[in-house]
């Protein structure tokens, strides 16, 4: 029995952290709502359970997603994650195969230098001696790199790095500590027997000339075990606990559950799943661009891990999206967040260590709800009856330019089309779901849904992708939704309108919520493609920017707001286009004020590149450019189309 | 050019002394005649001016430069007591008797601050608390703003157009200085009393100048000042001699009510005594608003119905000392050309 | 009713002195952009809400400031948030938060949900 | 305060006023309510002053109530006030004296009228001429009683037993005057000292010796407002405002109210009782409340006379603990007892009692 005391701080660590997250684990899974238990089931027992083990090492070990975002910073997190299991995988292989019998506890793996320090001197030993020296310098290199980060954050390509909390601190020089003490404690060893490979061996000999090396060895060892099992020990209230818990999101988002908009486990799953890596917070543009530099995801994380009132953090921000489009754990920010935004200022009871371990259930305070309406005013007007139903949505009504050009391009369609909010509408409700005032906000949609549906719409068109976020998402409607450059799009491609070209070099801005948001890339492209010159930009689909006007964001004030979409707008209008083109009305009040290029919305340029028909009673197109645009023959072929194909439902 | 001729200017302010500077330097010999007994005007009793908080002792010194010309004659502590023409030149009698000619005359009169107990409603001069705008500045000036009984106010107000758009005094118009005055010296208070609360009770905020709006939102902004639209009522002294004020908040329709330590009444700008008594001497025209009439709204605001009798500066409708200077300069152009004989008219 | 068959009314005057400005001091310190407020009522002039109900955060804003609370909190739930004013607000005002931070203010200060 | 300040603005706001020979014209509150006013003042003008002053028995109300109720018409006043005019060339007075404020503004505000719409005032002697077949001269003065009064202030001063200080401790009372509305707001001119700082009443009680008390609610009204208080679901405004000037002048501890108006000595008066039954709340000193008095009463109080024959105990705040102060005897039982001693009925719910 081969056995020494200094391995029971690691002992203690490893027996307890492994406990501790089988129980957590269990008691996250008990904790599932119960679609999400079946979910979890299903997914563990089926082909999701492959595919989960795929992503666990190619995510969590080699770290793929952060390689893609940045080498330097991929490395580390490799060199560390992956290296480490290497270190465990071959020590452990090592102890079986070089220990005194097989199936060994695992410290004899860990300490396996300690135990066997003759071991090494030749052959497949000596080999296999080198395989881990090799082993330990791709983590030291890693850690090195670690090291000037947290000292330096652009050695790594990271602009910015997260701020600790004294735990993390513990943890994080247990954490450092780790490794340089293995190092030590094996040469020492090493350099005492003459054993080692080219990294322990070469530094042994090094230290054994002017050290007693044989007997310093042994309170490294100790330091070893210390540091392992403080850092394991640490590991549950410190970010380090993402290591394991990710393990565990895996395997739940691959079973098909999602954050949702309540809080639950998976939400606390994610929130303990985060590294801190900071890959959220230089995509960023509140961060790049308005110098706000404290809010970001992983703030929102580590604060909601720490107790902390998370209600300042969880207002200021743009819900771009750009963040979770980015987060190489795959973690939905923006949903976490529009948590936080519904609870208020409701805060955890977790103040202190022990809660930190044994925390409650991160259940919030029931959010207060008034009982009477707040917007009993409203009236219940009757509709004009028409198949295509236009909402121009609150903003397009400080861009009259916009629903102008939407009304002559209905007109040149010949579609029975109403005007839903002509006269000034009712806001869709999305900018009081932004605030997390769900309750209010389905008052609003309650009493727009009943508008359309009296409309008899087939086809609900909106020229705001606010509004087309929340129509999609949170209506309940029997009509198609479109934002209005599907519609102009499908307009085109059924005949029903025909379209000049623009010589004119464009450029696109994507729009938050009909980007990223729905999902809408191609068509607005295909369209301005159509009717312009389109030049790609280095801001695209997912990586596109926010304009900084967002309805998200109640926090920023205008200067603020400014700042972001001067650099934005700088961004898009690097390559010179004639004109910025958008498909948002806020996008494009927002931008215009920020830059000397002309911003226009799709709608505009389409019903610019409208190519127009005498027909009495027509409304005139309103041509904004002072050239006439160049009828294109063939572009469009004569395609008479029919109703039907505009309007499916008919 | 040396110019031969000689002009006599009325009064001894920045209109007037920048009128005789121009006009010296032309070659023109001036007699500068002012009432009281230093030259300066109004200017001189500013501590610091619009919009950005600069000492008046600089004008003040900048006139002196300029109107310091071997043939500018300053007669101070003089009132003219007739004024005839005979034969092509103007003859001025003095108070004291002496005789003075002319080949042309300049009025600069400039204006007098409106009496503010006047207003019988805000007590002024019955009630401890209650000072007028120029009061204020010579209380920056001695560096000492404290209540009657010696206290630091925490509260003040400050009450636009007093004498100012109001026909109930018989003033029509709008003293334009006065909302630009107030929020300088509201801005000065909060400086000077860094824990004092500032209200300034409007009708309209009228920030026409260079500068002036960009002051106004820096009185709000950043020295918190509350700007309240509505007339002051009336005020009334409490028992321990702070001035409770009513007014209306007439953006929300309510009345309020707000006690205050200390009260100031931004005085309009009426047409001076000074320059009444000359143009009943000299036979000027005056208009509704008892300012001298120009020739001319548009191309003759340096002339009246008297021919080599010229206007230089805010006797003829409230100006700022930016444009008294310039109104004086334009009126030298005037007379330089009336004296070669060139008649714009 | 007593048995006058009238009782002393509540008069109309707004008291500054004795009104309580805490909620106005909570929004001010959150968005301090309200102090650039010059009450010209734009942001009223275009609001949804102001289409149909007399909303206006021109006066509700004006009453925050002079701490006359009791009506503003069930007027502020008339606002649907949709963000027009701050877009018309030629001072730069951040009205959404304003209106948040209100909102709140009262939360905190009443134990009744805005 | 600064006095000079105001004695700058009093010497902007005399008014002319006969020596002598007064027409009479009284008010409708103040010989319904409190008689002995009206009654001490043809007492000390005839008796006391030796002056000339005519009433005539055939003079009516002014219907000022019904004006200002929207009942009557102003075609309507104007004749009533042309009667009373008639009335008084007939019995060959020039100088009218008139006993209520209401009255006095409206005959301001009429004569004024006549002199910027002629035709109003050939319409108004036609409808004379028409309804009574009397004709009438515009007067050549035209006073309230209180200027009559204030005019005399320094000849009652020289007849005064009593002086306003407290007797106790020699130190003047502080007094609030009140100056009913239709005295000098519509046209400052015609009243003593103008409207923001009038001096008719002041001017008495400094003759008089007392300390003149200025409150911020100084000008506020009374609160009577004719149709807040004639409309009973109204009443809630009129009373309100009393209290806003009630309390406005507490601080300053007033000793008494000196009122010129009959509505203002009745409101005044009446809703303190009121208020102290709605709000428990009284405004005097050691939960008393304020004495509302006349200026007659006053003068009468300074020149010796007996305070239940000037009728101070027919107010709802009684004078007892003011006349104590002021070291006036009276006897306790003559209070409600009348001329040839019989016992009165007492009236319930005095204050101050």
């Amino acid at each position: 029995m081969q056995f020494d005391p200094f391995i029971i701080p690691f002992n203690i660590g490893l027996y307890f952290i492994l406990g501790y997250v089988v129980l957590r684990s269990l008691r996250w899974f008990m904790e599932l709502s119960r679609p999400d238990k079946l979910r979890l089931q299903r997914g563990f027992f089926g082909r999701a359970f492959g595919q989960s083990l795929r992503e666990i090492f190619m995510e969590s070990l080699l770290h793929r997603s952060i390689f893609k975002a940045n080498f330097r910073l991929g490395y580390m997190h490799m060199s560390l994650a992956f290296g480490w299991f290497l270190l465990i995988f071959f020590g452990t292989i090592e102890a079986d195969i070089f220990g005194e019998k097989h199936l060994n506890a695992p410290y004899k793996a860990i300490f396996f230098k300690f135990f066997n320090p003759e071991h090494g001197r030749s052959g497949f030993e000596a080999a296999y001696s080198f395989l881990m020296d090799l082993i330990l310098a791709f983590i030291l290199t890693g850690l090195l790199l670690a090291i000037v980060k947290r000292f330096f954050s652009p050695v790594v390509g990271m602009k910015k790095t997260t701020k600790h909390t004294a735990t993390d601190r513990i943890a994080l020089t247990a954490l450092w500590l780790i490794f340089p003490s293995r190092l030590i404690a094996e040469s020492l060893t090493s350099g005492a027997y003459g054993t080692g490979s080219f990294l322990t061996g070469s530094l042994g000999n090094v230290l054994a000339d002017f050290l007693p090396a044989g007997r310093m060895a042994y309170p490294f060892w100790w330091l070893y075990s210390i540091a392992l099992g403080t850092f394991f020990i640490m590991l549950p209230v410190t970010r380090y606990m993402h290591i394991p818990t990710e393990l565990f999101l895996i395997f739940m988002r691959n079973s098909g559950i999602r954050t949702g908009d309540r809080q639950g486990t998976y939400s606390e799953v994610e929130t303990f799943s985060c590294s801190s890596c900071g890959i959220c917070i230089d995509a960023c543009q509140l961060n790049f661009a308005a110098g706000v530099t404290d809010i970001q995801g992983a703030y929102l994380l580590k604060n909601l891990r720490n107790g902390a009132d998370t209600s300042r953090i969880a207002a200021n921000c743009l819900m771009c999206g750009r963040c979770d489009s980015k987060c190489p754990v795959g973690i939905e920010l923006s949903p976490i967040r529009m948590i936080r935004r519904r609870s208020g200022d409701a805060q955890w009871s977790y103040r202190n260590l022990y809660n930190g371990y044994l925390r409650n259930r991160q259940s919030l305070p029931q959010v207060k709800k008034e009982l009477k309406p707040s917007f009993g005013f409203l009236r219940k007007d009757d509709p004009d009856q028409a198949d295509v139903v236009y909402f121009a949505g609150c903003m397009t009504h400080l861009t009259p330019s916009i629903s102008r050009a939407m009304i002559n391009i209905l007109e040149a369609s010949g579609l029975s089309y109403s005007f839903l909010d002509k006269g000034g509408g009712v806001c869709c409700g999305r900018p009081l779901m932004l605030a997390g005032k769900d309750h209010e906000a389905r008052e609003v949609i309650n009493h727009n849904s009943g508008l359309i549906w009296k409309s008899g719409a087939k086809i609900l068109v909106t020229s705001c992708p606010i509004c087309f976020k929340v129509f999609r998402e949170s209506y309940h409607l029997d009509a198609e939704v479109l934002h209005h450059s599907q519609f102009i799009k499908r307009l085109v491609d059924t005949g029903k309108i025909k379209m000049n070209f623009l010589r004119k070099k464009v450029v696109y801005h994507s729009p938050c919520d009909l980007g990223r948001g729905s999902g809408i890339y191609s068509e607005p492209k295909e369209l301005l493609a159509h009717i312009s010159r389109l030049e790609p930009g280095s801001f695209e689909d997912d990586n596109s920017l926010c304009c900084g006007g967002s309805l998200a964001n109640a926090v920023i004030g205008s200067k603020g707001r400014k700042k972001i979409a001067s650099d934005m707008a700088g961004k898009l209008t690097a390559m010179h286009p004639d004109i910025l083109a958008t498909a948002c009305p806020l996008c494009k009040k927002t931008i215009s004020n920020a830059t000397g290029v002309r911003v226009a919305d799709i709608a505009e340029l389409a019903a610019e590149a409208l190519v127009r028909k005498t027909v009495p009673g027509f409304v005139q197109a309103q041509s904004v450019s002072s050239d006439a645009p160049d009828a294109v023959s063939g572009v469009n072929s004569a395609n008479p189309g029919n109703l039907s194909r505009v309007c499916p439902v008919n | 050019m040396i110019m031969a001729g000689s002009v006599i200017v009325i009064g001894a302010g920045s209109a007037g002394m920048e009128v005789s500077g121009v006009l010296a330097r032309s070659g023109v010999s001036v007699t500068l005649i002012e009432k009281t007994a230093n030259t300066g005007g109004h200017v001189k009793n500013w501590h610091h001016l619009f919009p950005d908080h600069r000492d008046g002792a600089d004008v003040v010194s900048y006139m002196g430069v300029r109107a310091g010309h071997k043939l500018v004659n300053i007669l101070t502590g003089t009132e003219i007591r007739e004024l005839s023409r005979k034969g092509g030149k103007f003859h001025a009698t003095t108070e004291g008797g002496s005789e003075l000619t002319g080949d042309a005359v300049v009025v600069a009169t400039g204006f007098d601050l409106f009496d503010c107990s006047r207003k019988e409603e805000y007590g002024y001069g019955i009630y401890d608390n209650v000072h007028t705008s120029a009061e204020l500045e010579e209380m920056f000036r001695a560096g000492r703003l404290t209540t009657a009984s010696g206290k630091e106010p925490e509260k003040i107000g400050f009450v636009h157009c007093v004498g100012s758009r109001d026909e109930k005094v018989g003033n029509l118009y709008c003293s334009k200085l006065c909302c630009v005055t107030a929020v300088k010296q509201a801005i000065e208070v909060r400086k000077k009393l860094p824990r004092s609360k500032v209200f300034c009770f409007y009708m309209d905020m009228r920030m026409g100048g260079a500068s002036y709006e960009e002051l106004y939102r820096e009185a709000q902004e950043e020295w918190g000042i509350s700007f309240i639209r509505g007339k002051v009522s009336e005020a009334g002294e409490m028992i321990d001699h702070r001035i409770q004020v009513k007014v209306e908040d007439t953006l929300v329709g309510r009345p309020l009510k707000l006690e205050l330590d200390m009260l100031f009444l931004m005085a309009g700008m009426e047409m001076s005594e000074a320059g009444a008594r000359i143009s009943r001497i000299a036979g000027l025209k005056t208009g509704e608003n008892r300012f001298l009439l120009a020739s001319d709204n548009h191309y003759g605001s340096n002339r009246g119905n008297v021919e080599g009798i010229f206007y230089a500066g805010s006797c003829t409708a409230p100006m700022n000392i930016t444009e008294t200077i310039s109104h004086a300069r334009a009126a030298a152009t005037e007379v330089i050309d009336y004296l070669n004989g060139i008649n714009l008219k | 009713m007593n048995r006058f068959g009238f009782s002393l009314s509540k008069g109309r005057q707004i008291n500054y002195d004795t009104n309580d400005r805490s909620a106005a001091e909570y929004v001010i310190a959150g968005e301090p952009s309200l102090l650039a407020c010059i009450e010209c009522g734009g942001c009223a002039s275009t609001c949804t809400s102001g289409n149909f109900t007399s909303f206006s955060l021109r006066q509700l804003n004006i009453l925050l400031k002079r701490g006359e609370n009791d009506s503003l909190r069930d007027e502020l739930r008339k606002c649907m948030l949709c963000g027009k004013c701050t877009l018309v607000c030629p001072r730069g005002v951040n009205t959404r938060n304003v209106i948040l931070l209100a909102m709140e203010a009262f939360n905190k200060s009443q134990d009744y949900a805005v | 305060m600064k006095p000079e300040g105001k004695k700058r603005i009093w010497s902007d706001y005399q008014k002319e006023m006969a020596d002598d020979k007064f027409f009479y014209v009284r008010s409708c509150i103040r010989q319904s309510f409190f008689p002995g006013s009206e009654q001490f003042f043809l007492n000390l003008m005839r008796n006391i002053l030796g002056k000339d002053v005519y009433e005539n028995p055939a003079h009516t109300t002014c219907t000022g109530i019904g004006y200002h109720s929207d009942i009557v018409l102003p075609a309507t006043i104007m004749t009533v006030i042309a009667r009373h005019f008639a009335l008084m060339k007939e019995a060959g007075y020039k100088n009218i004296v008139i006993s209520c404020v209401t009255s006095f503004g409206l005959y301001t505000e009429i004569l004024e009228t006549w002199k910027h719409f002629p035709g109003e005032l050939e319409k108004t002697r036609e409808y004379l001429w028409k309804a009574t077949g009397r004709e009438f001269d515009i007067p050549e003065t035209v006073a309230h009683t209180s200027d009559i009064v204030y005019k005399f202030r320094d000849p009652i001063a020289e007849k005064a037993k009593v002086s306003l200080v407290d007797s106790n401790s020699g130190k003047p009372l502080n007094v609030v005057e009140h100056i009913g509305c239709h005295y000098a707001k519509m046209f400052p001119k015609s009243g003593i000292g103008g409207a923001e700082f009038p001096r008719v009443l002041s001017g008495m009680i400094e003759a008089w010796g007392g300390n003149v008390v200025d409150y911020p609610e100084r000008r506020h009204c009374c609160g009577f407002g004719f149709r807040q208080y004639l409309v009973q679901a109204n009443r809630g405004y009129s009373v309100s405002n009393t209290e806003k000037k009630f309390s406005s002048m507490k601080p300053y501890k007033p000793d008494f109210v000196l009122t010129n108006c009959p509505g203002c000595n009745m409101f005044m008066d009446k809703w303190q009782y009121t208020i102290k039954e709605l709000e428990g709340i009284s405004y005097g000193e050691n939960g008393e409340s304020i004495p509302i008095l006349t200026y007659e009463e006053l003068a009468g109080l300074v020149l010796g006379m007996n305070p239940w024959d000037l009728g101070l105990q027919y107010h709802m705040v009684q004078p007892e603990p003011l006349l104590r102060k002021l070291g006036i005897d009276f006897d306790p039982a003559d209070k409600f007892r009348t001329k040839d001693g019989r016992q009165m009925p007492v009236p319930e719910n005095l204050i101050n009692a």
